[in-house]
Protein backbone atom coordinates (compact mmCIF):
# COMPACT_ATOMS: atom_id res chain seq x y z
CA UNK A 1 0.00 0.00 0.00
CA UNK A 2 1.65 3.31 -1.05
CA UNK A 3 0.61 6.90 0.32
CA UNK A 4 0.04 8.92 -1.50
CA UNK A 5 -1.36 12.96 -0.72
CA UNK A 6 -1.47 15.47 -2.72
CA UNK A 7 -0.65 18.66 -0.63
CA UNK A 8 0.77 21.66 -0.99
CA UNK A 9 1.96 23.05 1.95
CA UNK A 10 2.65 21.96 5.30
CA UNK A 11 2.30 24.40 8.41
CA UNK A 12 4.57 22.35 10.38
CA UNK A 13 5.43 18.74 11.61
CA UNK A 14 2.53 18.33 13.09
CA UNK A 15 0.48 19.14 10.21
CA UNK A 16 2.42 16.83 7.89
CA UNK A 17 2.17 14.01 10.34
CA UNK A 18 -1.83 14.68 10.74
CA UNK A 19 -2.07 14.91 6.96
CA UNK A 20 -0.48 11.19 6.36
CA UNK A 21 -2.65 9.85 9.07
CA UNK A 22 -6.21 11.08 7.94
CA UNK A 23 -5.18 10.79 4.07
CA UNK A 24 -3.70 7.11 4.20
CA UNK A 25 -6.63 6.31 6.67
CA UNK A 26 -3.39 5.06 9.24
CA UNK A 27 -3.82 5.20 12.79
CA UNK A 28 -0.94 6.03 14.98
CA UNK A 29 -0.57 2.69 16.44
CA UNK A 30 2.22 -0.38 16.73
CA UNK A 31 1.23 -1.51 13.04
CA UNK A 32 1.60 1.39 11.21
CA UNK A 33 4.11 3.18 12.97
CA UNK A 34 6.53 1.92 10.45
CA UNK A 35 4.21 3.18 7.43
CA UNK A 36 4.01 6.19 8.87
CA UNK A 37 7.67 6.47 10.28
CA UNK A 38 8.13 5.83 6.30
CA UNK A 39 6.11 7.89 4.63
CA UNK A 40 6.88 10.67 7.07
CA UNK A 41 10.49 10.73 6.33
CA UNK A 42 9.98 10.75 2.57
CA UNK A 43 8.27 13.77 2.29
CA UNK A 44 10.95 15.64 4.61
CA UNK A 45 13.36 14.66 2.04
CA UNK A 46 11.32 16.23 -0.42
CA UNK A 47 11.05 19.53 1.69
CA UNK A 48 12.23 22.06 -0.24
CA UNK A 49 13.60 24.20 3.10
CA UNK A 50 16.32 25.76 3.01
CA UNK A 51 15.35 27.46 6.53
CA UNK A 52 17.50 25.04 8.91
CA UNK A 53 14.79 26.10 12.11
CA UNK A 54 12.38 24.85 10.19
CA UNK A 55 14.00 21.61 9.10
CA UNK A 56 15.09 20.97 12.18
CA UNK A 57 11.59 20.81 13.46
CA UNK A 58 10.42 18.46 11.17
CA UNK A 59 13.91 16.39 12.06
CA UNK A 60 12.88 16.73 15.67
CA UNK A 61 9.15 14.93 14.79
CA UNK A 62 11.48 12.07 12.59
CA UNK A 63 13.73 10.99 14.77
CA UNK A 64 10.91 10.55 17.58
CA UNK A 65 9.14 8.63 15.35
CA UNK A 66 12.18 6.49 14.39
CA UNK A 67 12.61 5.68 18.33
CA UNK A 68 9.19 4.68 18.54
CA UNK A 69 9.51 2.65 15.74
CA UNK A 70 12.50 1.37 17.20
CA UNK A 71 11.44 -0.05 20.35
CA UNK A 72 9.22 -2.34 19.09
CA UNK A 73 12.30 -4.66 18.40
CA UNK A 74 13.21 -4.29 22.02
CA UNK A 75 11.97 -7.47 24.28
CA UNK A 76 9.66 -6.94 26.44
CA UNK A 77 9.94 -3.90 28.02
CA UNK A 78 10.58 -1.85 24.73
CA UNK A 79 6.62 -2.73 23.57
CA UNK A 80 5.16 -1.15 26.90
CA UNK A 81 7.18 1.72 26.12
CA UNK A 82 6.14 1.83 22.50
CA UNK A 83 2.38 1.77 23.68
CA UNK A 84 3.29 4.78 26.15
CA UNK A 85 4.88 6.70 23.45
CA UNK A 86 2.16 6.11 20.98
CA UNK A 87 -0.58 6.79 23.05
CA UNK A 88 1.24 10.00 24.10
CA UNK A 89 1.60 11.15 20.37
CA UNK A 90 -2.04 10.37 19.32
CA UNK A 91 -2.93 13.02 22.58
CA UNK A 92 -0.74 15.49 20.94
CA UNK A 93 -1.78 14.79 17.35
CA UNK A 94 -5.36 14.68 18.64
CA UNK A 95 -5.55 17.99 20.51
CA UNK A 96 -3.37 19.69 17.44
CA UNK A 97 -6.41 18.30 15.44
CA UNK A 98 -9.10 20.14 17.59
CA UNK A 99 -6.94 23.37 17.06
CA UNK A 100 -6.92 23.20 13.36
CA UNK A 101 -11.11 22.33 12.88
CA UNK A 102 -11.19 25.37 15.24
CA UNK A 103 -9.11 27.62 12.95
CA UNK A 104 -10.96 26.44 9.99
CA UNK A 105 -14.36 27.56 11.77
CA UNK A 106 -12.38 30.99 12.63
CA UNK A 107 -11.74 31.69 8.73
CA UNK A 108 -15.68 30.70 8.08
CA UNK A 109 -16.24 33.59 10.45
CA UNK A 110 -14.17 35.96 9.13
CA UNK A 111 -16.88 37.00 6.41
CA UNK A 112 -18.99 38.36 8.76
CA UNK A 113 -16.26 40.82 10.33
CA UNK A 114 -17.16 43.68 11.78
CA UNK A 115 -15.82 47.47 11.60
CA UNK A 116 -15.37 50.11 13.79
CA UNK A 117 -15.26 53.81 12.67
CA UNK A 118 -12.49 55.12 10.79
CA UNK A 119 -12.79 59.31 11.48
CA UNK A 120 -11.84 60.64 14.30
CA UNK A 121 -13.89 63.13 15.60
CA UNK A 122 -12.75 66.31 16.61
CA UNK A 123 -13.03 69.25 18.89
CA UNK A 124 -12.67 73.25 17.84
CA UNK A 125 -8.87 73.76 18.19
CA UNK A 126 -9.95 76.58 20.63
CA UNK A 127 -11.78 73.59 22.76
CA UNK A 128 -8.76 71.14 22.37
CA UNK A 129 -7.02 71.05 26.02
CA UNK A 130 -2.96 70.20 24.85
CA UNK A 131 -0.82 67.71 26.90
CA UNK A 132 2.00 68.63 28.59
CA UNK A 133 4.90 66.90 27.66
CA UNK A 134 8.34 67.92 27.73
CA UNK A 135 10.51 67.91 24.50
CA UNK A 136 13.01 65.20 26.32
CA UNK A 137 10.18 63.12 26.84
CA UNK A 138 9.37 63.10 23.19
CA UNK A 139 13.20 62.37 22.63
CA UNK A 140 13.40 59.48 24.82
CA UNK A 141 10.10 57.49 23.31
CA UNK A 142 11.39 58.02 20.06
CA UNK A 143 14.92 55.98 21.15
CA UNK A 144 13.02 53.80 23.33
CA UNK A 145 10.80 52.48 20.18
CA UNK A 146 14.11 52.37 18.13
CA UNK A 147 15.79 50.40 20.75
CA UNK A 148 13.04 47.96 21.06
CA UNK A 149 12.59 47.34 17.58
CA UNK A 150 15.97 46.56 17.01
CA UNK A 151 16.93 44.46 19.85
CA UNK A 152 20.07 43.14 20.25
CA UNK A 153 19.29 39.54 18.93
CA UNK A 154 21.27 36.66 21.47
CA UNK A 155 22.05 34.54 18.45
CA UNK A 156 22.91 38.12 16.26
CA UNK A 157 26.79 38.70 14.99
CA UNK A 158 28.49 40.10 18.54
CA UNK A 159 29.37 43.97 16.85
CA UNK A 160 32.81 44.20 15.93
CA UNK A 161 34.93 46.28 19.16
CA UNK A 162 38.38 47.94 18.85
CA UNK A 163 41.14 45.17 19.97
CA UNK A 164 43.75 45.68 22.18
CA UNK A 165 46.69 45.70 19.55
CA UNK A 166 44.46 48.56 17.61
CA UNK A 167 44.59 50.56 20.84
CA UNK A 168 48.14 50.51 21.23
CA UNK A 169 48.68 51.52 17.93
CA UNK A 170 46.58 54.37 18.01
CA UNK A 171 48.13 55.26 21.85
CA UNK A 172 51.77 54.71 20.26
CA UNK A 173 51.04 56.27 17.14
CA UNK A 174 49.77 59.56 19.29
CA UNK A 175 52.84 59.60 21.25
CA UNK A 176 55.21 60.15 18.49
CA UNK A 177 54.10 63.74 18.26
CA UNK A 178 54.65 63.88 21.93
CA UNK A 179 52.76 63.22 25.49
CA UNK A 180 49.28 63.81 25.53
CA UNK A 181 46.37 63.70 28.50
CA UNK A 182 44.36 60.59 28.94
CA UNK A 183 40.96 62.04 29.11
CA UNK A 184 42.11 63.25 25.15
CA UNK A 185 42.00 59.24 24.55
CA UNK A 186 38.91 58.46 26.70
CA UNK A 187 36.87 61.27 25.06
CA UNK A 188 36.81 59.63 21.79
CA UNK A 189 34.64 56.41 23.42
CA UNK A 190 31.43 56.25 24.94
CA UNK A 191 31.36 52.71 24.78
CA UNK A 192 32.03 51.04 28.05
CA UNK A 193 33.99 48.03 26.55
CA UNK A 194 35.89 50.64 24.64
CA UNK A 195 37.14 52.20 27.72
CA UNK A 196 37.86 48.78 29.10
CA UNK A 197 39.95 47.98 26.00
CA UNK A 198 41.62 51.20 26.68
CA UNK A 199 42.76 50.97 30.40
CA UNK A 200 44.46 46.96 29.25
CA UNK A 201 46.44 48.54 26.50
CA UNK A 202 47.08 50.96 28.75
CA UNK A 203 48.53 48.58 31.43
CA UNK A 204 50.36 46.54 28.62
CA UNK A 205 52.56 49.50 27.48
CA UNK A 206 53.30 50.86 30.96
CA UNK A 207 54.43 47.07 31.75
CA UNK A 208 56.69 46.71 28.90
CA UNK A 209 58.18 49.97 30.09
CA UNK A 210 57.06 51.54 26.56
CA UNK A 211 55.09 54.55 28.14
CA UNK A 212 54.95 56.21 31.83
CA UNK A 213 51.99 57.76 33.34
CA UNK A 214 52.38 61.23 35.63
CA UNK A 215 50.05 63.09 37.64
CA UNK A 216 51.75 65.78 39.42
CA UNK A 217 49.22 66.39 41.98
CA UNK A 218 46.06 64.74 43.18
CA UNK A 219 43.49 65.69 40.68
CA UNK A 220 45.92 67.50 38.09
CA UNK A 221 45.42 66.05 34.46
CA UNK A 222 47.04 62.00 33.93
CA UNK A 223 49.67 62.53 31.49
CA UNK A 224 50.74 59.61 29.41
CA UNK A 225 54.34 60.28 27.78
CA UNK A 226 56.74 57.77 25.67
CA UNK A 227 59.38 55.81 27.82
CA UNK A 228 62.60 57.10 25.82
CA UNK A 229 61.19 60.47 24.32
CA UNK B 1 -34.36 63.52 29.62
CA UNK B 2 -32.33 61.25 27.05
CA UNK B 3 -31.85 58.05 27.65
CA UNK B 4 -28.85 56.60 28.89
CA UNK B 5 -27.85 53.35 26.71
CA UNK B 6 -28.68 56.49 24.14
CA UNK B 7 -25.80 58.60 25.81
CA UNK B 8 -23.48 55.66 25.58
CA UNK B 9 -24.23 54.98 22.37
CA UNK B 10 -23.19 58.46 21.48
CA UNK B 11 -19.87 58.25 23.72
CA UNK B 12 -19.04 55.06 22.51
CA UNK B 13 -19.42 56.26 18.45
CA UNK B 14 -16.70 59.06 18.89
CA UNK B 15 -14.21 57.06 21.34
CA UNK B 16 -10.85 56.32 19.72
CA UNK B 17 -10.37 53.34 21.43
CA UNK B 18 -12.73 50.59 23.43
CA UNK B 19 -13.85 51.85 26.70
CA UNK B 20 -14.03 49.96 30.16
CA UNK B 21 -17.43 50.44 31.72
CA UNK B 22 -15.87 52.52 34.82
CA UNK B 23 -14.52 54.88 32.24
CA UNK B 24 -18.10 55.04 30.56
CA UNK B 25 -19.34 55.27 34.26
CA UNK B 26 -17.80 58.18 34.98
CA UNK B 27 -18.38 60.22 31.46
CA UNK B 28 -22.33 59.46 32.05
CA UNK B 29 -22.20 60.34 36.28
CA UNK B 30 -23.80 56.73 37.03
CA UNK B 31 -22.69 53.86 38.91
CA UNK B 32 -20.80 51.08 36.97
CA UNK B 33 -24.01 48.53 37.47
CA UNK B 34 -26.26 51.04 35.75
CA UNK B 35 -23.79 51.24 32.86
CA UNK B 36 -24.02 47.56 32.44
CA UNK B 37 -26.84 47.21 32.13
CA UNK B 38 -27.79 49.91 30.04
CA UNK B 39 -24.44 48.54 27.46
CA UNK B 40 -26.93 45.31 27.70
CA UNK B 41 -30.07 47.22 26.69
CA UNK B 42 -28.30 49.22 24.23
CA UNK B 43 -26.79 45.64 22.65
CA UNK B 44 -30.84 44.18 22.39
CA UNK B 45 -31.92 47.61 21.00
CA UNK B 46 -28.97 47.88 17.66
CA UNK B 47 -30.01 44.63 17.52
CA UNK B 48 -31.39 44.46 12.93
CA UNK B 49 -29.82 48.08 12.89
CA UNK B 50 -26.20 48.23 10.87
CA UNK B 51 -24.60 48.88 14.25
CA UNK B 52 -23.80 46.32 17.14
CA UNK B 53 -21.64 46.53 20.37
CA UNK B 54 -18.27 44.35 20.52
CA UNK B 55 -17.42 43.74 24.18
CA UNK B 56 -13.86 42.38 25.47
CA UNK B 57 -12.27 42.56 28.37
CA UNK B 58 -14.62 44.80 30.26
CA UNK B 59 -14.13 47.15 27.46
CA UNK B 60 -16.70 48.13 24.93
CA UNK B 61 -16.82 49.58 21.62
CA UNK B 62 -19.23 50.13 18.82
CA UNK B 63 -18.81 48.46 15.33
CA UNK B 64 -20.61 47.90 12.15
CA UNK B 65 -23.10 44.32 12.48
CA UNK B 66 -21.55 41.01 11.52
CA UNK B 67 -25.13 40.91 9.23
CA UNK B 68 -23.74 43.84 6.53
CA UNK B 69 -19.43 42.50 6.31
CA UNK B 70 -20.10 41.85 2.52
CA UNK B 71 -22.17 45.94 1.47
CA UNK B 72 -19.23 47.46 4.05
CA UNK B 73 -16.03 44.83 2.76
CA UNK B 74 -17.09 46.39 -0.95
CA UNK B 75 -17.01 49.89 0.38
CA UNK B 76 -13.95 49.53 2.21
CA UNK B 77 -11.67 47.86 -0.70
CA UNK B 78 -8.68 50.22 0.04
CA UNK B 79 -8.37 48.75 3.33
CA UNK B 80 -8.25 45.24 2.95
CA UNK B 81 -4.81 43.60 4.28
CA UNK B 82 -3.42 40.09 3.17
CA UNK B 83 -5.27 37.18 4.43
CA UNK B 84 -4.20 35.03 7.47
CA UNK B 85 -2.31 32.35 6.73
CA UNK B 86 -3.60 28.66 7.64
CA UNK B 87 -0.98 28.85 10.62
CA UNK B 88 -1.85 31.85 11.91
CA UNK B 89 -5.13 31.11 11.82
CA UNK B 90 -4.26 27.97 13.84
CA UNK B 91 -1.93 30.18 16.41
CA UNK B 92 -5.29 32.70 16.62
CA UNK B 93 -7.52 29.45 17.51
CA UNK B 94 -5.16 28.39 20.27
CA UNK B 95 -4.47 31.86 21.67
CA UNK B 96 -8.70 32.76 21.97
CA UNK B 97 -9.43 29.27 23.40
CA UNK B 98 -6.56 29.09 25.90
CA UNK B 99 -5.48 32.33 26.66
CA UNK B 100 -4.03 34.04 28.08
CA UNK B 101 -1.23 31.81 26.81
CA UNK B 102 2.94 31.54 26.74
CA UNK B 103 4.20 31.74 23.76
CA UNK B 104 5.79 27.93 24.95
CA UNK B 105 2.58 26.36 25.56
CA UNK B 106 1.48 28.14 22.28
CA UNK B 107 4.82 26.31 20.52
CA UNK B 108 3.74 23.01 22.50
CA UNK B 109 0.40 22.06 21.29
CA UNK B 110 1.58 23.26 17.49
CA UNK B 111 4.82 21.69 17.73
CA UNK B 112 6.70 24.87 15.64
CA UNK B 113 8.76 27.88 16.70
CA UNK B 114 5.92 30.65 16.95
CA UNK B 115 8.28 33.58 17.68
CA UNK B 116 7.31 35.12 14.24
CA UNK B 117 4.04 34.54 14.29
CA UNK B 118 3.31 36.15 17.38
CA UNK B 119 5.28 39.25 16.29
CA UNK B 120 3.24 38.97 12.91
CA UNK B 121 0.01 38.89 14.58
CA UNK B 122 0.68 41.73 17.41
CA UNK B 123 1.67 44.09 15.03
CA UNK B 124 -1.57 43.48 12.87
CA UNK B 125 -3.68 43.98 16.37
CA UNK B 126 -5.15 40.61 16.43
CA UNK B 127 -3.18 39.77 19.89
CA UNK B 128 -1.79 41.66 22.62
CA UNK B 129 0.47 41.24 25.65
CA UNK B 130 -1.63 40.54 28.43
CA UNK B 131 0.81 40.37 31.67
CA UNK B 132 3.05 37.47 32.60
CA UNK B 133 3.12 34.47 33.59
CA UNK B 134 4.03 32.85 37.31
CA UNK B 135 5.79 30.20 35.64
CA UNK B 136 9.73 31.01 36.07
CA UNK B 137 11.27 33.04 34.56
CA UNK B 138 7.81 35.15 34.27
CA UNK B 139 7.09 34.38 30.28
CA UNK B 140 4.82 36.83 28.95
CA UNK B 141 0.97 35.81 28.38
CA UNK B 142 -0.79 36.65 25.01
CA UNK B 143 -4.57 37.23 24.38
CA UNK B 144 -7.22 37.73 21.56
CA UNK B 145 -7.99 41.54 21.37
CA UNK B 146 -10.44 43.39 20.54
CA UNK B 147 -9.64 43.64 16.62
CA UNK B 148 -9.65 39.90 16.64
CA UNK B 149 -13.09 39.86 17.41
CA UNK B 150 -13.95 42.03 15.02
CA UNK B 151 -12.00 40.24 12.38
CA UNK B 152 -13.88 37.21 13.21
CA UNK B 153 -17.50 38.69 13.81
CA UNK B 154 -17.82 38.16 17.35
CA UNK B 155 -19.48 40.59 19.81
CA UNK B 156 -18.02 38.64 22.60
CA UNK B 157 -15.41 35.52 23.06
CA UNK B 158 -18.42 33.30 24.09
CA UNK B 159 -19.64 33.58 20.49
CA UNK B 160 -16.78 31.18 20.02
CA UNK B 161 -17.60 28.36 18.59
CA UNK B 162 -17.72 25.35 21.26
CA UNK B 163 -14.38 22.90 20.78
CA UNK B 164 -14.73 20.21 23.16
CA UNK B 165 -13.47 17.61 20.85
CA UNK B 166 -17.39 16.83 19.64
CA UNK B 167 -16.18 16.75 15.73
CA UNK B 168 -19.10 17.78 13.80
CA UNK B 169 -16.83 18.96 10.96
CA UNK C 1 -32.21 40.11 3.18
CA UNK C 2 -30.66 42.83 5.38
CA UNK C 3 -32.73 46.56 4.96
CA UNK C 4 -31.48 48.75 2.91
CA UNK C 5 -31.65 51.70 5.60
CA UNK C 6 -29.31 49.84 7.80
CA UNK C 7 -26.61 48.76 5.56
CA UNK C 8 -26.84 52.97 4.37
CA UNK C 9 -26.28 53.11 8.08
CA UNK C 10 -23.44 50.33 8.17
CA UNK C 11 -21.73 52.43 5.49
CA UNK C 12 -21.91 56.13 6.76
CA UNK C 13 -20.59 54.54 10.27
CA UNK C 14 -17.48 54.16 8.28
CA UNK C 15 -16.94 56.26 5.69
CA UNK C 16 -14.40 58.90 6.26
CA UNK C 17 -15.54 61.54 4.72
CA UNK C 18 -19.41 62.93 3.98
CA UNK C 19 -21.17 60.69 1.05
CA UNK C 20 -23.34 61.34 -1.88
CA UNK C 21 -25.90 59.81 -1.96
CA UNK C 22 -25.00 58.75 -5.97
CA UNK C 23 -21.74 57.04 -3.95
CA UNK C 24 -23.73 55.17 -2.04
CA UNK C 25 -26.26 54.18 -4.68
CA UNK C 26 -22.88 52.67 -6.16
CA UNK C 27 -21.66 50.85 -3.04
CA UNK C 28 -25.25 49.46 -1.95
CA UNK C 29 -26.51 48.45 -5.78
CA UNK C 30 -29.46 50.33 -5.95
CA UNK C 31 -30.83 53.26 -7.12
CA UNK C 32 -30.31 57.03 -6.19
CA UNK C 33 -34.01 57.22 -5.80
CA UNK C 34 -34.02 53.90 -3.39
CA UNK C 35 -30.97 55.80 -1.91
CA UNK C 36 -32.93 58.80 -0.61
CA UNK C 37 -35.54 57.63 0.25
CA UNK C 38 -33.91 54.45 2.45
CA UNK C 39 -32.11 57.84 4.08
CA UNK C 40 -35.24 59.22 4.97
CA UNK C 41 -36.28 55.82 6.28
CA UNK C 42 -32.99 55.65 8.78
CA UNK C 43 -33.29 59.33 9.56
CA UNK C 44 -36.66 58.50 10.84
CA UNK C 45 -35.37 54.91 12.57
CA UNK C 46 -32.51 56.99 14.28
CA UNK C 47 -35.04 59.76 16.18
CA UNK C 48 -34.85 59.44 19.51
CA UNK C 49 -31.36 57.41 19.30
CA UNK C 50 -27.66 58.99 19.85
CA UNK C 51 -26.74 59.34 16.30
CA UNK C 52 -28.69 60.97 13.41
CA UNK C 53 -27.60 61.58 10.07
CA UNK C 54 -26.55 64.83 8.63
CA UNK C 55 -27.28 66.52 5.25
CA UNK C 56 -25.29 69.00 3.63
CA UNK C 57 -25.44 69.88 -0.10
CA UNK C 58 -26.49 66.85 -0.93
CA UNK C 59 -23.58 64.56 1.14
CA UNK C 60 -25.17 62.22 4.39
CA UNK C 61 -22.68 62.42 7.59
CA UNK C 62 -23.79 59.80 10.98
CA UNK C 63 -22.96 62.26 13.92
CA UNK C 64 -24.15 62.16 17.12
CA UNK C 65 -27.87 63.36 18.04
CA UNK C 66 -28.09 66.99 18.66
CA UNK C 67 -29.30 66.02 22.62
CA UNK C 68 -26.24 64.15 23.48
CA UNK C 69 -23.69 66.95 22.46
CA UNK C 70 -23.05 68.24 26.30
CA UNK C 71 -22.13 64.70 27.60
CA UNK C 72 -19.82 63.78 24.09
CA UNK C 73 -18.24 67.03 24.39
CA UNK C 74 -17.88 66.76 27.88
CA UNK C 75 -16.39 62.82 27.43
CA UNK C 76 -14.11 64.39 24.42
CA UNK C 77 -12.58 66.81 26.94
CA UNK C 78 -11.56 64.76 29.42
CA UNK C 79 -10.64 62.24 27.12
CA UNK C 80 -8.18 65.20 25.69
CA UNK C 81 -7.17 66.47 28.69
CA UNK C 82 -5.91 63.61 29.79
CA UNK C 83 -1.94 62.90 30.07
CA UNK C 84 -0.84 60.65 27.09
CA UNK C 85 -0.20 57.44 27.20
CA UNK C 86 3.57 56.29 27.06
CA UNK C 87 2.36 54.15 23.88
CA UNK C 88 0.49 57.62 22.25
CA UNK C 89 3.68 59.60 22.91
CA UNK C 90 5.98 56.73 21.50
CA UNK C 91 4.08 57.05 18.36
CA UNK C 92 3.58 60.94 18.34
CA UNK C 93 7.79 60.43 18.64
CA UNK C 94 8.16 58.73 15.59
CA UNK C 95 5.67 60.76 13.40
CA UNK C 96 7.77 63.47 14.78
CA UNK C 97 10.99 61.86 13.91
CA UNK C 98 10.07 60.06 11.06
CA UNK C 99 6.72 61.89 9.49
CA UNK C 100 5.49 61.85 6.95
CA UNK C 101 4.76 58.56 8.01
CA UNK C 102 2.37 55.74 6.93
CA UNK C 103 0.98 53.24 9.97
CA UNK C 104 2.27 50.32 8.68
CA UNK C 105 6.02 51.49 9.04
CA UNK C 106 4.93 52.86 12.43
CA UNK C 107 3.98 49.70 13.58
CA UNK C 108 6.66 47.87 11.79
CA UNK C 109 8.45 50.32 14.57
CA UNK C 110 6.38 49.91 16.79
CA UNK C 111 5.65 46.20 16.67
CA UNK C 112 2.06 46.64 17.43
CA UNK C 113 -0.97 47.91 15.69
CA UNK C 114 -1.02 51.72 15.95
CA UNK C 115 -4.39 52.28 14.66
CA UNK C 116 -6.23 53.18 18.09
CA UNK C 117 -2.92 55.94 19.06
CA UNK C 118 -3.40 57.56 15.57
CA UNK C 119 -6.82 58.23 16.26
CA UNK C 120 -6.30 59.07 19.74
CA UNK C 121 -3.30 61.63 17.94
CA UNK C 122 -5.96 62.68 15.53
CA UNK C 123 -8.47 63.36 18.19
CA UNK C 124 -6.00 65.45 20.10
CA UNK C 125 -4.82 67.62 17.20
CA UNK C 126 -1.48 66.60 17.27
CA UNK C 127 -1.13 65.13 13.93
CA UNK C 128 -3.18 65.33 10.60
CA UNK C 129 -3.33 63.28 7.29
CA UNK C 130 -0.52 64.46 5.17
CA UNK C 131 -1.05 63.31 1.40
CA UNK C 132 -0.70 59.51 1.04
CA UNK C 133 2.15 57.46 -0.16
CA UNK C 134 3.07 55.95 -3.62
CA UNK C 135 3.23 52.54 -1.92
CA UNK C 136 0.72 50.26 -3.20
CA UNK C 137 -2.84 50.54 -1.75
CA UNK C 138 -1.54 54.32 -1.33
CA UNK C 139 -1.59 54.57 2.63
CA UNK C 140 -2.16 57.72 4.16
CA UNK C 141 1.22 59.92 5.71
CA UNK C 142 0.54 61.25 8.85
CA UNK C 143 2.79 63.93 10.16
CA UNK C 144 2.46 66.31 13.51
CA UNK C 145 0.41 69.09 13.49
CA UNK C 146 0.93 72.89 13.61
CA UNK C 147 -0.77 72.72 17.14
CA UNK C 148 2.39 70.25 17.86
CA UNK C 149 5.18 72.63 17.00
CA UNK C 150 3.45 75.61 18.88
CA UNK C 151 2.69 73.62 21.88
CA UNK C 152 6.35 72.51 21.59
CA UNK C 153 7.72 76.23 21.20
CA UNK C 154 9.23 74.86 17.84
CA UNK C 155 8.94 76.95 14.63
CA UNK C 156 9.87 73.86 12.25
CA UNK C 157 10.71 70.18 13.09
CA UNK C 158 14.60 70.97 12.09
CA UNK C 159 14.61 72.25 15.77
CA UNK C 160 13.84 69.22 17.35
CA UNK C 161 16.31 67.51 19.95
CA UNK C 162 18.74 65.41 17.50
CA UNK C 163 18.87 61.31 18.67
CA UNK C 164 21.54 59.95 18.85
CA UNK C 165 20.82 56.42 17.86
CA UNK C 166 23.96 55.55 15.87
CA UNK C 167 25.59 54.48 19.39
CA UNK C 168 23.55 51.62 19.26
CA UNK C 169 25.13 50.42 22.89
Amino acid sequence: MTVSVAVESFEGPLGLLLELVEGGQMEVTSISITMLTQAYLDRIRRLNSHNPEELSEFLQLGCRLIHIKSLALLPQAGSDEQAEELNQLNIELEEYRHYQLAAATLARNSQHRTWQRQSVTKLDVSELPMPNIELGKLQEAFARAVRRAEPISPRGNIPAHLSQAEVTKRITDRLKSGSFELETLLIETKLRIAIIVTFLALLELIKSHAVRVVQQTQFDPIVIEAVNA
Amino acid sequence: MPELAYSLQAILFVATEPLHFNELAAAVDSTADDVRSSLNELKLKLKGTGLAVVEHEGAYRLVTAPEFAPVVKKFMISETRNDLSRAALETLAIIAYRGPITKLAIEEVRGVSSETMLKNLLQRGLIHAAGTSKEPGKPALYAVSHEFLQQFGLSNLSELPPIDGDDSA
